[in-house]
């Protein structure tokens, strides 16, 4: 047998692979079934937010910013408000902060639905997808009737939020949230028992703890590697301290756990709904912010909780009406930085399922 | 420690290192010497009070007379952030890499390494990866380049 | 008169009309026979492309229903006639060819395929009497053919000089021949109590009650049909065992070259090879086409077949996808060892006369 | 031999979840015979409202919604008449690079430009994107609105389902030359 030889190969995964969610290239050294090496090339989504936002007044930026991170475009929304309100000492009214509050975690709970379905998806299981989308219209419904866009929601300024909601708002939104509760059940009857699903992903992909600190991996990946850092909690911004919910840790850093720990974040979320459609005040939706909003110079970095870790932005101001330089940060960028340093010989349908439970959204990580 | 408190902590132990900023709008700011930054780096992290072992962000910005390499970091157990920058001359800007004390550094260092050609010392793995591979129109964040497709907002009188 | 092959009671009279025509024409010998069984196998196949386009409708209904949307709906009522315009489109498509294939397995797999996949049907008894030919190693022989479908995968593999196509040949192989021992183990529990290899045979020892149907033949039944279902779901390369086009890790697997025609021959040959093994299974395991008088067999075989293949439907879009290795292990571990205690256990009580 | 009855009881529960779906009736909709209904607030297509009895475009051509627009989609060009007042002659929209963000309308003082619930507005050629004052006009006929008053903003609104004027160019504190416009609007 000792004729026989054999050699790596290069596989190219990406950008147009179906699991990669968006155009993220991997460029994989294979050894057979087995993944020796991987690099990850990204880049092909690159838009450059931050020159474009480098070019445009403050309330423009919003919509621009966006598109930074489509799937949860309210994070962006308030990431961005909260640095150029830090920026120029504002205060937002009570109302609006219940608001936002509301409709940052209809949001978390949406991409979380998404991630739901797309690792079902990348595991082989179709139909779990089409159910995640099904509790997602709900969500979507629910922001078009507020804001008019599903998608890029523009919702979230400066000072505020850009409309009150409608009347029949709570009513919905509590249902909603009531279905999703109970569908989120449904979810894990499906799947967390069934002896494929637990063999595909017990155990798959474990992150060190220190690895993941070290490499800034932050958000649901980081709790699932039993680090119990949220900044909702460690670093509160807008009022999510008068809240009573828990942030879930789990141990084991695989990828199961990954998915277990967001299941559960959408439990905590619509904890943290209830309460706050309970406590939602009546008043001023918008503190008094000028349309030539002009921040004194200075320099903030501000961080928020988001579904995919931690989301920042960076505004350095010179005094005039368009930032000098606005610098988004993503939790995906980490994230798929720290892939080619732990997910090393392990077989090509493990790396999609570390991927999937991942999360990585592109748009995110090329801006 | 709040905020305050870290800012005094900070200027009574690392005085000589570090000199605080008031630009910093939330987050206590301060300037640190570009030959300094590995010392900085390494001592932030390692400090049992501070143990900042989370880079959240590192960025380049051109402020059309200088660069300035923002480093925001933060830890998981104390809970404290703070922000400190670089200030370089335009020319021949060039850095250290801290891909030693926070690994997290790599990537953020490679993409101002190709956006704004800030070299980086000692960083192992400077490959372009935003850009296209043979992308020759210079470093597309600085404020002076240009491009013919590239759109301005229209000036309105 | 005798070399007419067995055909439906009811179908007796049209067949010795034809065949006296065809003497008519001066037919004689060997001629006649050649042409007689090229006139059922046209007949044969045009029956079961009717069922393949029928089946990708179907499983795409199914699939929208079960994820509460509605699948194809624009031709025709319900979308029926949506996958012979699917063929029309595939048929006009540009054959997108790679320069660096190997031409001759390049060509040749897709065609291996799709022969593979209808060959099984020279011996299926689709009613009473409905058969092509009684062959009596019936069921030995549908094993013996039907493997070909994984030569035409490895071809097709190979051919294709990608290294996501090769990925998958590979994986089908050492898939399907894994597969294959647990299957024909548990075909053997069968053919144990049948004595026989004859399909029509087989069928024929489960005539009476419902209860004589050999999956309900305790305890050895059931524990035979369940490892008969799995290999079958992994022969047929449908999820949970469809690692060889994964779609999520290799993009299509082995067909990722193919499109146009080639393309739908594979796809054909599988949703055909999908209906093959639900037939199997009812012939080995549900009585075949018993039922009822009243009700023609064929509607009973039909019917049946239609019942497990919904079974392999609700398999595929209920279940994620097994890892490779996690497959072989599932069935060199766990299968086989179960399939061969429980031949040991048949056989033992074929030998004690325990049964029924 | 318990955890093989066990993940076989398990396969089997996870196919009665998906097996009992298939009686349910579809969520989805045929979509170009049904529609969803749009919300009110719903942000599709721009377009530039009339006056409902005369007919006549609601712009005034103060520019405000061509420098709230972030992505550069509005081109206004209104050349000052005689009585110094402008003229509007073109008013272009490149849908196209339009970003459906609603800036536009929250910027007008007169009502004159609204997103407006339709859409299903795609074409085959990317030039009949741009749309001109009159195609704009037209599409915006039958778009209901509530006509501001031209004299004062209202103070604050009371109820919460009439939709706020957020960013109220009233409240900027600079006042520019060029702006004469805006202070004609208030006067």
């Amino acid at each position: 047998m000792s004729a026989v030889r054999t050699e790596e190969f290069m596989v190219n995964m990406g950008p147009h692979h179906p699991s990669t969610h968006g155009v993220c290239r991997l460029l994989l050294t294979m050894d057979g079934e087995k993944v020796i090496k991987i690099e990850p090339y990204i880049g092909y989504l690159h838009r450059s937010i931050e020159k474009i936002c480098e070019n445009r007044t403050y309330h423009q930026c919003i919509p621009i910013l966006d598109r930074f991170e489509y799937v949860t475009a309210m994070s962006c929304n308030y990431v961005f408000s909260l640095a150029a309100e830090k920026l120029a000492q504002i205060e937002v009214p009570e109302r609006a902060e219940y608001l936002r509050v509301i409709m940052l975690e209809l949001n978390r709970i949406a991409s979380h639905l998404i991630f739901f379905g797309t690792t079902a998806m990348d595991l082989g299981a179709l139909t779990p997808f089409l159910y995640a989308l099904r509790e997602r219209e709900y969500i979507m419904d629910l922001f078009e009737m507020t804001c008019g866009q599903r998608l890029t929601y523009n919702y979230i300024r400066i000072g505020g939020v850009s409309r009150d909601i409608p009347a029949e708002f709570v009513p919905k939104c509590r249902e909603a949230i009531k279905i999703i509760d109970q569908k989120v059940d449904e979810y894990m009857a499906l799947l967390n028992g069934n002896p494929i699903w637990q063999k595909r992903t017990i155990g798959v992909g474990y992150l060190s703890p220190e690895l993941a600190v070290a490499y800034g991996v932050s958000g649901p990946i980081l709790r699932a590697s039993g680090v119990d850092f949220d900044i909702r909690r460690d670093d509160p911004y807008s009022i999510y301290d008068r809240f009573d919910f828990e942030i879930p840790v789990r141990p084991n850093g695989d990828v199961f756990d990954r998915y277990m720990l967001r299941l559960d974040e959408i439990k905590q979320s619509v904890r943290i709904i209830s309460q706050a459609l309970d406590g939602l005040p009546e008043g001023e939706i918008k503190a008094k912010v000028p349309l030539k909003f002009k921040p004194p110079a200075g320099e903030v970095y501000s961080r928020i909780e988001n579904s995919r870790g931690e989301m920042g932005v960076y505004i350095l101001s010179d005094g005039t009406e368009k930032p000098v330089r606005v610098k988004t940060r993503g939790g995906s960028y980490n994230h798929l930085q720290v892939l080619p340093e732990f997910a090393t010989d392990i077989l090509i349908a493990d790396l999609v399922a570390i991927f999937a439970s991942f999360d990585i959204i592109m748009p995110e990580v090329d801006r | 420690m709040t905020r305050d408190q870290l800012k005094d902590y900070i200027g009574s132990k690392y005085a000589s290192l570090m000199t605080p900023l008031d630009t910093g709008r939330f987050d206590p700011m301060f300037e640190v010497k570009a030959d300094r930054l590995f010392e900085v780096s390494r001592a932030l992290r390692d400090d049992e009070n501070l143990k900042l072992d989370f880079l959240c962000n590192m960025h380049a910005t051109d402020t059309r007379e200088n660069f300035e390499i923002v480093y925001s970091i933060a830890s998981i157990t104390t809970k404290l952030r703070l922000d400190f920058k670089i200030v370089m001359p335009y020319q021949n800007a060039e850095i250290d890499s801290v891909q030693e004390v926070w690994p997290a550094a790599n990537w953020y260092e490679r993409e101002m390494w190709e956006l704004f050609g800030i070299n980086v010392k000692n960083h192992g793995n400077l490959k372009r990866f935003l850009l296209p591979d043979d992308w020759n129109q210079g470093h597309p964040m600085r404020k002076d380049w240009d491009a013919p497709d590239f759109v301005r907002m229209p000036e309105i009188q | 008169m005798n070399l007419i092959p067995i055909v439906a009671v009811e179908l007796q009279p049209i067949f010795a009309w034809i065949y006296r025509w065809l003497e008519g024409l001066g037919l004689q010998g060997t001629l006649l026979t050649v042409v007689v069984y090229a006139g059922l196998g046209v007949m044969v196949f045009g029956v079961l492309a009717v069922l393949a386009l029928f089946l990708v409708w179907w499983e795409r209904k199914i699939a929208g229903h079960m994820q509460q949307r509605f699948g194809p709906m624009r031709n025709g009522w319900h979308g029926w006639y949506q996958t012979m315009m699917d063929g029309l489109k595939l048929l006009q498509k540009e054959d997108v060819l790679v320069d660096t294939r190997d031409k001759v397995v390049f060509f040749w797999a897709p065609v291996i395929c799709f022969v593979a996949a209808f060959l099984a049907y020279v011996v299926m008894p689709f009613g009473d009497g409905l058969i092509v030919a009684d062959l009596n190693v019936g069921i030995l022989y549908i094993m013996a053919v039907t493997t070909f479908t994984v030569i035409s995968l490895l071809m097709a593999g190979w051919g294709s000089n990608n290294k996501y196509a090769l990925l998958g040949g590979m994986r089908s192989a050492a898939q399907v021949v894994s597969y294959e021992v647990p299957m024909v183990a548990s075909i053997l529990t069968v053919i144990l109590f049948t004595g026989s290899l004859s399909m029509v045979d087989i069928v024929e020892s489960q005539s009476g009650l419902v209860f004589n149907w050999f999956v309900f033949r305790l305890p050895f039944g059931p524990v035979a049909f369940m490892i008969y279902i799995t290999a079958a779901t992994a022969e047929a390369n449908r999820t949970p065992f469809d690692i060889p086009e994964a779609e999520q890790e290799l993009v299509a697997g082995f067909n990722v070259e193919y499109s146009g025609m080639k393309f739908a021959m594979f796809f054909l040959a599988e949703f055909v090879n999908m209906f093959t093994v639900s037939a199997i299974a009812v012939t080995l395991f549900f009585g075949g086409w018993q039922g009822w008088e009243f009700i023609p067999s064929w509607i009973w075989f039909l019917g049946k077949t239609f019942m497990v293949v919904l079974l392999l439907m609700l398999f595929r879009w209920t279940y994620p996808r097994l890892r490779v290795d996690q497959l072989m292990e599932f069935a060199w571990k766990i299968l086989i060892p179960i399939a061969f205690v429980n031949l040991i256990v048949a056989g033992w009580m074929k030998y004690a006369g325990w049964y029924w | 031999m318990l955890s093989i009855v066990k993940g076989i009881v398990e396969l089997v529960r996870g196919m009665t979840i998906t097996g009992k779906h298939l009686g349910k009736h579809a969520v989805t909709l045929q979509y170009p015979e049904e529609k969803w209904p749009m919300p009110e607030r719903s942000r599709g297509i721009v377009v530039l409202l009339s006056d409902k009895e005369t007919g006549a475009l609601n712009c005034t051509a103060c520019m405000l919604c061509m420098r709230a627009c972030p992505t550069a989609a509005i081109t206004i060009d209104a050349p000052r008449g005689e009585d110094k007042k402008r003229q509007l002659k073109v008013f272009q929209l490149d849908v196209g690079i339009c970003c459906f963000c609603g800036l536009c309308e929250e910027a007008c003082n007169f009502s004159a430009i609204k997103l407006a619930t339709k859409y299903e507005f795609s074409t085959e050629n990317k030039e009949d994107l741009v749309w001109d004052m009159h195609k704009l006009q037209e599409v915006g006929r039958d778009v209901p609105y509530e006509a501001r008053p031209k004299k004062k903003p209202a103070p604050k609104p009371e109820s919460q389902s009439q939709p706020p004027q957020t960013v109220n160019p009233v409240a900027a504190p600079e006042s520019e030359s060029s702006e004469d416009e805006k202070k004609e609007g208030e006067a």
